[in-house]
C-alpha cells in the first residue's frame, strides 16, 4: 500500500479494477434481488397513451411495427405494451411491418400477445405484413390498404378479413403508431401525416429520439416514445411492468455508479489542485 | 424443468467462455487466451465457409459455370493476382487488383458522399423558423453548426474572428461528444445485463436439474 | 509498370464510377452491379491470403515458444472443425455448426461487447476531470445526460429532462451536422486526390 | 369464358340494374369451383358491386402517358387534369389494361395518387415476382395502356378517364442529380485549381493539428522503451476512404519506425487490407533505406469479424505492451474496447476516425484525437506538399459556400416564404 499518499491522490488513483467490481455488483444485485424504481412520465409519452385510451371499444388503431431484430431490445417493449393496451380495451388493430427483416418477428410477437388475451386474428386484429419501399407503401395505404396489401401476411385476401370490412384507408383509423428503428419514421411523417393528415405517433430508439423532438413541437407527430426509457414510462402508465421496467433498476444503479465515480474523481482532482496551489 | 444434458453441456461451455472473456478485465490469463484463440479459429472457419457459400458460389460459380457470363472471369483473374502478395519479388502485381478495388470504391463514394454528407445535411438544416423560442433555439443551432465548421478551417490561422468562432465551435463539438458519451451508457449496460441474466438463468437451471 | 499502371487503373475506374451515378439507364445499372462485383470477388479471393497469414503467425509463435503450442492447436482445430461443420450450406438446428455458432461465437461476442459497460465506467472516471474549460464542458454534458436515467424529485426531473432535450436538439445536433459535413468534404477531396493519383500513400509512398 | 365474365361485369356496373346484379353474382358464385383460378377479377367485381351505389362523379380528363424521365426504362409517366369534383375525392387510382379497348374486367390497379395530383409515375422493374411472371412489369420500349379514375373517402367513384398509351425508355441523365453534378464539377475544379496554384509556388498555410504534433514524440517513446508500436486500422475495408487515409498516415509512421528500427505491428481484419498494409509498410522501409528490417509477419490478418478482431488486438496489447498505439480509420463499438485496454497498459495513444458516434470515446480515452475531417487533413499536414495542401483550401471554400447557402436558404424560407434554395439542394431518393 502506498502510505505516503494524500486522501485526494487516493481518490484519483483508484485501480480501474475496483470500478469493474462495483459495476459488476450494481448489475448483479438487481438480477438476484429484483426491485422497481419510480419512473417520471413525460408529456410526449402520456399523449400516446391517452390517444389510445380515448378510443371506444371497437375503435381502430394502426400499429406500424417497423423495426427489425437489430433494434428489437429497445422497441419490442413498446410494441408489447401497446398491444396489451389495445387488446385490454377491445380495440381493433391494423398491423403492418415495413422493415425487411421484421415480419416473422412481428408475427411471433402479435400471435403471442393476442393468445394471451384470447383475441382472434382477423376479428380483433389483422396483420397485413411487409412490402418493400416504405414511402410508396404508405402512400398507397392512404388510398386503400388493399392496394399495397391485396392479401395479408398469411395469404388471406384482405377483402375476406371480417375486421377489415369497414376499414379502407387512414381515414378509417384513429391514429398510426409507428415503432421504427430507422428512417421509416420520417416517411410516416412525410407521407402518412403530411399527405393524408392521419395523426402519427412514433416510438424510436434512444439514439434517434433527439432527431424527432422538433416534429413534436411542430405538431407533425402527436406523441413520441424515446428508447427504453419511453418504453418503461409507457409500461408504468399501463401499471404492468414489462421488459423495459424490469431493465430500469440496472440502468439507474449503473448510471449512479458512473456519476458517483465522476464526482469522486473531480473532488479528488480539485482538492489536489488546491493543495498544490497552497503549497507553493 | 426438464434437463437436456446436451444443451446444458453446451450452455456450460458458453458460460465458461463468458467468464473466461470477462477474466480479461482483471488481467491477461491463460483462460482468456484460450477463449480468444478458440474464438478466432472458429470464427475464421465460419467466415471462410460463409464467404464460400454466399460469395464465392453466388458471385463466381453461378455466373461463370451456370450462367456462362464469361465476363466474370475478369474479376476472378484480378482476385487471383492478389495471391502474388505471397511472393516477395512479385508482390507488386497485386497492385493491379488493388487499383480496381480502390478506384471503384472511391468512384462510387464521391457523388454519394455529396448527396448524404452535404446535400441532405444542408437540406435538413434549412427549415422555416416560427415562434420566439423555436427561433432562438434554431439560431443557436445554426451558430453552433457554423462555428463547428469554422473549427475545421485548415487553410487560415485561427486568430481574430475565425479564432473566436473556432473556439465556440470546439465547445459545441465537446457538448456533442459529452452527450454522445452519456447517451451510450444505457445501451452498453443493457448488453451487460443480458450477459448477467444469461448466467443467472444457467445456474438456476443447472441447480434445478441437479437437485 | 509497377506503379503508373495501377494509378491509371484507379483514375479510369474511379472516373467511370463517378459518371455512372448520374446515368439511370439500364446499361449503367448493369455497370454498377458488375463493378461492385469486382470489389466483392477480389475480397473473396483474397481470403486465402488472410487465412495463410493467420496460420503462419500461429505456427511461427508455436515454434518459437513451446507454451504457445497448446493455443496454436486450439486455433487450428477450431478453424478446421468449424469449416468442416459448415461444409453444407444449411446445417440443421442441432448440428455441430449451429452449436458452435450459438455456444462459442455468440457468447464470446456478446461478452466482449458487454465489457464496454465496464470500460465506459472506468473511462468516465479517468477522463472526465475539470482540467480545462473544454474538459469541463465535456464532463458536465455527459453528467447531465446520464442524470436523466436517475429518478430525481420533481421539479428537478422535468428540468433535467427539458435540458437534456435541448442539449440533444441544439448543440448536439449542430455538432453532429458540422462533423458530418466536414468529414464529407474531407473524404470527397481525399477521394479526388486518390483518383487523380496525388494521394498514393496506400500503394506505398509518394515516389 | 372471358366473354361471359365481361357480360357479368357489364351487368354489374350498369346503374339501375343492381338487383339483377345481385342475381348474377349469385349465379356466378354457384360457378365458384370453376372460377377459383380467376379470383382476381371476382374480387374486382365484388368490390365494384358494393361501390356503385351513388351516381358516378365526373372523371379526370386529358390523360396522357409518356416515358417517365430519369429512370432505367421501366417506368411511364401518366399526366391528367384533376376531375371537376376533385375536392370530394380522396385519391386517383391508376389502372392498367392489355389494350385501350380491353374490357373492364381485365384492367387492374397499379397505383394511386392523392387528390389534387395531376401525375403519377408508374414504375415496376421486376419481370417476375415470386417465380411467376409479374403482370405489372413495365417492359422497356413496349406500349403501356393506362386509365385513371377518382375515388372519394366514402367509396364513390368517378367515371373512367379515356385510356392513353405510352412507352418507357431508358434515360442517359438523371435531371434530379444535376445539382450534385454541378457540385462535383465545381468542387473538383476548385481542387484542381488550388493544386495548380500551389504548384506554381503560392505559399499555403495549414493550421496545427494537435494529434499530429505528437506523432514523433510517441514514436520516440516506444523506441526508448524498446517496445513495438501498434497501428490499428479499424474495421473498415480497403475501399473506405477513412481507411485509406489511415494507410497514408501509416506510411509516414512506418518510415520513421524504419529509421529508429522499432518494430511496428499492424493487425488487420480484412485480407485486402492485409495486402495493402504489407505494400505500404514494405515501401516505407525501402524508402527509409532499411528494407532488410521489414518483417512481413508483423502485418498480420487476425479475423474478419469485428469482435474476435478486438479480442485478439487486446491480447496483443496486454502481451506485447506497446508503448505507443495508433488507431486510424473506421471504428465502431471497438473504439473504447481498444482505447481502454491501451490506456490500461500505459501506452500513449493517438486516434482518428470519421465515425461521429465513436469520436466521443476516443476523445475520452486516448491522448490525442483527430476529429473527423482532421483525419483527412493529416496527410497534407505531414507531407506539406503543395499538391496536398491545395485541396484543403478548396474544402475551406466549400465550407464557406455551404454556410452561406444554409443562411440564405433559411432567410428566404422564413422571411420571403420562398423555397427555391431548398429545392436547389433537394436530391432524389
Amino acid at each position: 500500500m502506498r502510505d505516503g499518499m494524500a486522501w485526494y491522490d487516493r481518490l484519483l488513483n483508484i485501480d480501474r479494477r475496483w470500478i469493474y467490481v462495483l459495476m459488476a455488483l450494481v448489475v448483479i444485485v438487481p438480477a438476484v434481488r429484483p426491485f422497481t424504481v419510480p419512473v417520471g412520465i413525460s408529456g410526449e409519452v402520456r399523449a400516446v397513451h391517452e390517444a389510445i385510451e380515448a378510443q371506444p371499444a371497437g375503435g381502430v388503431i394502426h400499429l406500424a411495427i417497423d423495426y427489425d431484430p437489430s433494434t428489437l431490445a429497445e422497441l419490442q417493449p413498446m410494441a408489447e405494451a401497446i398491444l396489451h393496451q389495445c387488446f385490454d380495451k377491445d380495440l381493433r388493430l391494423v398491423i403492418t411491418a415495413l422493415s425487411q427483416f421484421g415480419p416473422a418477428m412481428v408475427d411471433e410477437l402479435v400471435t403471442r400477445v393476442a393468445t394471451e388475451h384470447g383475441k382472434q386474428r382477423d376479428v380483433h386484429y389483422a396483420f397485413l405484413g411487409y412490402k418493400p419501399y416504405p414511402a410508396i407503401t404508405i402512400l398507397a395505404m392512404g388510398s386503400d390498404y388493399r392496394v399495397p396489401f391485396p392479401t395479408d401476411y398469411y395469404g388471406t385476401a384482405v377483402d375476406a378479413i371480417p375486421m377489415m370490412q369497414d376499414i379502407h384507408n387512414f381515414s378509417d383509423v384513429a391514429c398510426v403508431v409507428s415503432l421504427a428503428g430507422g428512417n421509416v419514421a420520417d416517411m410516416w411523417i412525410q407521407y402518412g401525416n403530411a399527405k393524408y393528415g392521419v395523426p402519427v405517433a412514433l416510438g424510436v430508439t434512444g439514439v434517434m429520439a433527439s432527431d424527432y423532438y422538433p416534429y413534436l413541437q411542430s405538431g407533425q407527430i402527436f406523441g413520441l416514445l424515446p428508447g427504453v426509457k419511453g418504453a418503461a414510462e409507457y409500461e408504468s402508465l399501463r401499471e404492468r411492468p414489462g421488459q423495459a421496467s424490469r431493465g430500469m433498476p440496472y440502468q439507474v444503479t449503473s448510471h449512479l455508479l458512473i456519476i458517483i465515480a465522476m464526482i469522486v474523481a473531480n473532488v479528488g482532482y480539485i482538492a489536489q489542485r488546491r493543495a498544490h496551489a497552497g503549497g507553493r | 424443468m426438464e434437463a437436456n444434458w446436451g444443451t446444458l453441456l453446451w450452455q456450460g461451455g458458453a458460460v465458461f467462455l463468458t467468464l473466461a472473456v470477462f477474466s480479461f478485465l482483471y488481467a491477461d490469463n491463460p483462460f482468456y487466451k484460450f477463449a480468444e484463440r478458440l474464438w478466432v479459429g472458429v470464427t475464421t472457419g465460419y467466415w471462410t465457409m460463409l464467404l464460400y457459400h454466399q460469395g464465392f458460389r453466388d458471385k463466381v460459380i453461378v455466373p461463370i459455370v451456370y450462367e456462362q457470363k464469361w465476363y466474370y472471369l475478369v474479376p476472378v483473374l484480378l482476385g487471383l493476382l492478389m495471391w502474388f502478395r505471397l511472393s516477395p519479388r512479385l508482390g507488386w502485381v497485386s497492385r493491379y487488383a488493388l487499383g480496381f478495388y480502390v478506384g471503384i470504391s472511391t468512384g462510387i463514394f464521391i457523388p454519394l458522399a455529396f448527396k448524404t454528407a452535404i446535400f441532405l445535411q444542408v437540406e435538413g438544416t434549412i427549415r422555416p423558423v416560427a415562434g420566439f423560442w423555436p427561433a432562438v433555439n434554431f439560431t443557436l443551432a445554426l451558430i453552433g453548426v457554423v462555428c463547428a465548421l469554422a473549427y475545421f478551417f485548415f487553410s487560415r490561422p485561427h486568430t481574430g474572428v475565425l479564432g473566436v468562432m473556432s473556439r465556440t465551435g470546439i465547445y459545441t463539438l465537446m457538448i456533442g461528444f459529452g452527450a454522445g458519451f452519456g447517451l451510450t451508457v444505457m445501451g452498453r449496460v443493457a448488453l451487460l445485463v443480458q450477459r448477467v441474466i444469461f448466467m443467472r438463468d444457467y445456474f438456476v437451471s443447472l441447480w434445478g436439474s441437479l437437485f | 509498370m509497377k506503379k503508373q499502371i495501377p494509378i491509371l487503373i484507379v483514375f479510369v475506374t474511379g472516373l467511370i464510377m463517378v459518371l455512372q451515378f448520374f446515368v439511370p439507364h439500364a446499361a449503367s445499372e448493369f455497370l454498377f452491379t458488375y463493378a461492385n462485383d469486382f470489389v466483392i470477388v477480389i475480397g473473396i479471393l483474397a481470403l486465402p491470403l488472410g487465412i495463410f497469414s493467420l496460420m503462419r503467425g500461429t505456427v511461427i509463435k508455436a515454434r518459437k515458444d513451446p507454451r504457445e503450442r497448446f493455443y496454436a492447436i486450439v486455433t487450428i482445430v477450431g478453424f478446421l472443425v468449424m469449416a468442416i461443420a459448415n461444409f453444407r450450406r444449411d446445417s440443421g438446428p442441432d448440428s455441430l455448426a449451429q452449436n458452435l455458432f450459438s455456444y462459442v461465437m455468440i457468447p464470446c461476442q456478446a461478452t466482449i461487447f458487454s465489457m464496454l459497460a465496464f470500460y465506459i465506467a472506468s473511462a468516465a472516471y479517468r477522463a472526465f476531470r475539470v482540467r480545462t474549460w473544454l474538459a469541463t464542458v465535456l464532463l458536465v454534458t455527459a453528467f447531465i445526460v446520464m442524470l436523466r436515467i436517475v429518478p430525481l424529485p420533481e421539479p428537478f426531473s422535468s428540468w433535467n429532462s427539458s435540458l437534456v432535450q435541448w442539449i440533444l436538439a441544439v448543440p448536439n445536433m449542430a455538432s453532429k451536422r458540422a462533423i458530418i459535413i466536414g468529414v464529407g468534404l474531407g473524404a470527397i477531396s481525399y477521394s479526388m486526390k486518390i483518383i487523380l493519383g496525388i494521394e498514393r500513400g496506400y500503394m506505398g509512398g509518394d515516389k | 369464358m372471358i366473354r361471359a365474365w365481361d357480360a357479368a361485369a357489364r351487368a354489374l356496373r350498369a346503374p339501375g340494374r343492381r338487383r339483377k346484379a345481385g342475381f348474377v353474382l349469385q349465379r356466378l358464385l354457384s360457378l365458384a369451383p370453376l372460377l377459383i383460378a380467376l379470383s382476381h377479377p371476382i374480387a374486382a367485381i365484388a368490390q365494384d358491386s358494393t361501390l356503385v351505389v351513388a351516381p358516378l362523379l365526373s372523371p379526370p380528363t386529358g390523360l396522357r402517358v409518356g416515358d417517365s424521365p430519369d429512370d432505367n426504362g421501366h417506368g411511364v409517366l401518366a399526366r391528367w387534369s384533376v376531375a371537376p369534383d376533385d375536392a370530394e375525392l380522396l385519391v386517383y387510382e391508376i389502372w392498367r389494361g392489355p389494350s385501350p379497348t380491353a374490357p373492364d374486367s381485365v384492367w387492374f390497379q397499379v397505383g394511386s395518387a392523392p387528390r389534387g395530383s395531376e401525375h403519377f409515375v408508374y414504375f415496376d422493374e421486376d419481370a417476375s415476382a415470386q417465380g411467376q411472371p409479374n403482370p405489372a412489369f413495365v417492359a422497356s420500349g413496349e406500349p403501356i395502356h393506362l386509365r385513371v379514375r377518382g375515388r372519394s373517402g366514402d367509396g364513390r367513384l368517378t367515371a373512367w378517364s379515356g385510356a392513353a398509351t405510352g412507352v418507357g425508355k431508358g434515360n442517359w441523365f438523371h435531371r434530379g442529380k444535376t445539382n450534385i453534378l454541378v457540385a462535383v464539377l465545381l468542387f473538383g475544379g476548385a481542387v484542381a485549381w488550388f493544386i495548380n496554384s500551389a504548384r506554381r509556388g503560392k505559399e499555403l498555410y495549414i493550421r496545427p493539428i494537435p494529434g499530429l504534433g505528437a506523432v514523433d514524440e510517441a514514436i520516440g517513446r516506444a523506441t526508448e522503451m524498446g517496445t513495438p508500436i501498434l497501428y490499428v486500422l479499424g474495421t473498415g475495408t480497403a475501399g473506405d476512404v477513412a481507411t485509406i487515409a489511415g494507410y497514408t498516415i501509416l506510411s509516414r509512421v512506418a518510415r520513421r519506425t524504419a529509421e529508429y528500427q522499432t518494430p511496428i505491428l499492424v493487425p488487420v481484419n480484412d485480407p485486402v487490407m492485409l495486402a495493402m498494409g504489407q505494400e505500404v509498410v514494405k515501401e516505407a522501409y525501402t524508402q527509409a533505406g532499411r528494407p532488410e528490417v521489414y518483417r512481413a509477419d508483423n502485418i498480420s490478418y487476425v479475423s474478419a469479424m469485428q469482435f474476435p478482431y478486438v479480442a485478439a488486438v487486446n491480447g496483443i496489447m496486454r502481451r506485447e505492451k506497446p508503448a505507443t498505439c495508433f488507431y486510424m480509420g473506421i471504428f465502431h463499438a471497438e473504439s473504447l474496447l481498444l482505447a481502454e485496454t491501451g490506456s490500461g497498459t500505459g501506452a500513449i495513444q493517438i486516434s482518428g476516425t470519421d465515425q461521429v458516434s465513436q469520436i466521443p470515446f476516443f476523445v475520452a480515452a486516448t491522448d490525442y484525437t483527430l476529429i473527423g475531417e482532421e483525419l483527412y487533413a493529416a496527410s497534407a499536414y505531414l507531407s506539406r506538399a503543395p499538391a496536398q495542401l491545395g485541396p484543403l483550401k478548396a474544402q475551406d471554400y466549400a465550407k464557406l459556400a455551404i454556410i452561406l447557402i444554409i443562411i440564405a436558404g433559411i432567410l428566404a424560407l422564413t422571411l420571403a416564404h420562398w423555397d427555391g434554395i431548398l429545392r436547389l439542394v433537394r436530391t432524389p431518393v
